[in-house]
């Protein structure tokens, strides 16, 4: 193993601001979800409070702390509190084991004197040979803070709800599970990393043992999967709850669903979670389908060689700047020994942003969905799962096999 | 005898210690239990134990088919999980009762 | 001191904690989620042992499925505070708790005894793990088990027919 | 790679921060003041007439049942998705499809008995 205090803390350190970074995408997505539905309602949405309505964000953060804190009587307490943080653990944790960029390989440097052996540094909460395994069967635990939430309230609205959303949730559980049996046959792996790696570069596949490359286009899973692509996201839309699919919140019907009796900071908390869960989910549609943090035409070399350039143009400046105040720039530079490494961590950086661009054009995908098509109503949603998705995932199961048979096959 | 380096030292006796005091705390809750569910959750904490040994001796005999069997042994005990409900569903709609001395009671 | 020695004890306190408050707990529906922490703990126990694959198998299956099955048919029981959630007799729960300890004494005891015959690997992550990827499991299960399987494919089937027939008994499937 | 050790710690931070907003909004909000209609149950207004938990459709439990049992079946298919590739290489391709593809006519065969016997309708 070889880890040191140094590479522990690292670790610990990014995996808390990957979790913050996701606790902290959610009032932005509140703010995004209301502007957006404003604006595809043609109306103005929320804009008195600081630019375009930003600090509202704000004002409803500081609104839920200083909410009174009580709980309706005949519940069961230890359960009515633990359900919204046990909301939060699977979304966290399905976010943590996707790499959100490619791993910075630090070379060996000297920190106040001492010097530190290379280290590499995954993008992730925690590498996991098993991803996909692993996602799916902590996804699969979110039931548990719905039924606790909706049994604890003592409430029929909120023991219907709960029961609707976690019958809604298995059911496409099973589409969601199939529709990814096609992409494992692609790439032959759980691993994200590798399935990231299997899509870099022009679209190229085996025809009857040739190799055939197609150079206009990424070599994503989008163009091998696309009815499998349509699967996932729309049995994402039904795991998280999401209109079409929000039954389980349905106003008209049910109040508000397992979360009725919830208030202030406690009812937040459910929406982190759920928030988060579509964080993951979209974070892993960019994954199978869309390259993860790939971007098409663009290699790691070239991106590299651009940052190098980009650090020796403003170099000068920095240097200027560093003889300006002495106690900055070059000087601390080197003595935490980044100097050597600034091209790794801005390569990983550039990475990043195009995994999080692909992570927020999801993201707003969801909004859209949200304000543009109506609810389903219970048994229609059922026959969706049941009767349409699954058998459709099933025969795209069966084709890819077929196919990537016919194709990988040696015939001579 | 009984030393720190024993405890220190994970082996597979530790795993194994482990797997039967589970399977014998599910082993009370089937004697003990009247509730026709916790039995079945008893008998899954059984299960459980079992699997836990088969891994264990998987993973120190570096041989995969053990797996195999838990991978077996999961499905089996889900299959049996959904009829044991299944059927005391059926009961409790019918009589509105799931102590498990009341199924003595049904004859055909 | 590795952390896999920590994570161990601590995982194996956690299982046999939730597994002992499964079996004294008075209300089911607290039983069920009691259970389904020991499953998720066993899963990190199945991740120290190297079977991934397994882990997540375990997740999936028993705390994704199996459980919120049974929370969610407690929570159709509806069922009052039980009023006599032990079998009757002090005597014969004595003998039934105390037959049961002296069986796991027995186990452990053998277990001890024959230490020396199961030392086949002393201390955890000293292997590299060749040869028991997920691969090599699928390997094994479609070739030498492949019977096996595709029965478990007909059993699985005849217990979905099984199921709903059986909840199609009086009355149908209206509650 | 691979090792449990941050999954562990992730959850424990997860729980610590969860709990910690939980005590933070006890700490700094204002106190409840308690009273018979706030403290009710939310029923619309009207008085509560039974518990929380009344019957509730056996159609809940049958979906999860089934599901248990096509959710197996799918996880059966994960390791020979991703071994697939290998067979192939080796020439054993037309087995594992045949194979496979046994499974899956069990599997056809179940959800369309499923759907024939009207065991997933909802109304």
């Amino acid at each position: 193993m070889g880890s040191d205090l140094f590479e522990i803390s690292v670790n610990l350190i990014k995996m808390i601001i990957i979790f913050v970074m996701m606790v902290q995408l959610v009032p932005l997505l509140v703010w995004v979800e209301r502007r957006g539905s404003a604006f595809i309602q043609n109306r103005l949405g929320p804009n008195r409070i600081g630019p375009l309505g930003l600090t509202q964000l704000l004002a409803d953060a500081v609104k839920f702390i200083f909410k009174e804190e009580f709980i309706p009587e005949k519940t069961k307490k230890f359960i009515f509190y633990a359900a919204p943080v046990v909301s939060l653990i699977p979304a966290a944790l399905a976010f943590g084991a996707i790499p959100l960029s490619m791993p910075i390989n630090i070379e060996a440097f000297t920190m106040f004197g001492e010097s530190y052996g290379p280290y590499r540094f995954a993008f992730q909460s925690f590498e996991l040979g098993i991803g996909i395994v692993f996602v799916l069967g902590i996804s699969s635990l979110g039931p548990y803070a719905m039924l606790m939430a909706g049994w604890a309230s003592n409430n029929k609205y909120s023991l219907l709800g709960a029961l609707r959303a976690c019958a809604q949730s298995i059911s496409y559980e099973l589409a969601l599970g199939l529709s990814i049996v096609g992409v494992l046959l692609l790439y032959g792996t759980f691993d994200f990393s590798e399935m990231i790696a299997a899509q870099q570069g022009p679209l190229n596949f085996m025809w009857f043992g040739k190799e055939v490359t197609l150079g206009f286009l990424p070599n994503w899973g989008i163009f091998y999967q696309p009815l499998g692509a349509i699967i996932f996201l729309t049995a994402v839309f039904a795991e998280t709850n999401r209109t079409p699919f929000d039954l389980p919140e349905a106003e008209a019907e049910l109040v508000a669903g397992y979360h009725t009796e919830y208030s202030g900071l406690k009812m937040n908390m459910f929406y982190i979670g759920e928030y988060g869960h579509m964080m993951a989910a979209s974070a892993l549609m960019a994954v199978f389908y869309f390259g993860g943090y790939d971007i098409p035409f663009v290699t790691a070399e070239d991106v590299n060689a651009g940052v190098t350039w980009f650090g020796q143009a403003i170099d000068p400046l920095l240097t200027t700047v560093a003889s300006w105040a002495p106690f900055v720039g070059d000087s601390l530079a080197e003595a935490l020994g980044f100097s050597a490494n600034k091209a790794a961590i801005g390569t990983a950086f550039v990475f990043h942003i195009a995994m999080f661009a692909k992570i927020l054009f999801f993201l707003w995908v969801f909004v859209w969905v949200r304000w543009t098509i109506p609810r389903f109503r219970y048994d229609q949603l059922m026959d969706l799962g049941w009767k349409t998705m699954l058998p459709w995932a099933l025969f795209n199961t069966i084709i890819t096999a077929i196919v990537i048979f016919i194709m990988r096959t040696n015939w001579s | 005898m009984l030393n720190f380096e024993s405890l220190a030292a994970i082996g597979l006796n530790h795993y194994l210690i482990v797997s039967a005091a589970l399977f014998c705390i599910g082993m009370v809750g089937v004697l003990v239990r009247r509730n026709v569910l916790v039995i079945l959750m008893s008998i899954e904490l059984m299960l459980n134990a079992v699997n836990l040994s088969f891994v264990a001796f998987s993973h120190f005999s570096q041989n995969i088919n053990g797996q195999v069997m838990v991978f077996f042994v999961m499905t089996i005990a889900a299959a049996e999980a959904g009829v044991g409900l299944a059927i005391a569903v059926t009961i409790f709609k019918r009589f509105k009762e799931v102590n498990i001395s009341f199924f003595e009671q049904l004859k055909g | 001191m590795d952390i896999s020695v920590l994570l161990f004890y601590g995982l194996s306190f956690i299982v046999l904690c939730f597994a002992l408050a499964v079996v004294v707990s008075n209300n089911p529906v607290y039983s069920a989620f009691y259970l389904a922490i020991t499953m998720v703990s066993l899963a990190f126990v199945y991740f120290i042992l190297q079977a991934y694959f397994i882990a997540g198998v375990q997740l999936i299956v028993y705390a994704g499925a199996v459980m919120v099955l049974f929370v969610m048919v407690l929570m159709m029981f509806d069922l009052k505070k039980e009023k006599d959630s032990f079998s009757k007799g002090r005597m014969s729960n004595f003998l039934k708790v105390s037959s049961v300890g002296w069986l796991w004494g027995l186990i452990a005891g053998a277990i001890y005894m024959s230490s020396d015959l199961l030392s086949m690997g002393a201390t955890l992550h000293n292997k590299d793990g060749v040869g028991t990827t997920t691969k090599d499991l699928a390997k094994l299960l479609y070739t030498d088990y492949i019977f096996a399987f595709e029965l478990l494919g007909l059993l699985l089937l005849l217990i979905a027919v099984g199921a709903v027939a059986v909840s199609r008994i009086k009355g149908g499937t209206h509650a | 790679m691979n090792s449990l050790a941050p999954i562990i710690a992730l959850t424990i931070f997860v729980v610590l921060f969860g709990t910690a907003l939980l005590f933070l909004v006890s700490l700094v909000g204002p106190k409840p003041k308690n009273s018979d209609a706030k403290n009710s149950t939310y029923e619309c207004g009207i008085d509560v007439q039974t518990t929380g938990h009344s019957k509730i459709s056996v159609r809940y439990y049958l979906t999860a049942i089934l599901f248990i049992l096509f959710d197996i079946e799918i996880i059966f298919m994960y390791p020979w998705a991703i071994a697939y590739g290998d067979f192939i290489k080796e020439g054993q391709g037309l087995y594992m499809l045949g194979a496979m593809g046994v499974f899956l006519l069990i599997f056809i065969i179940g959800l369309v008995w499923e759907i024939k016997s009207k065991a997933l309708e909802w109304d």
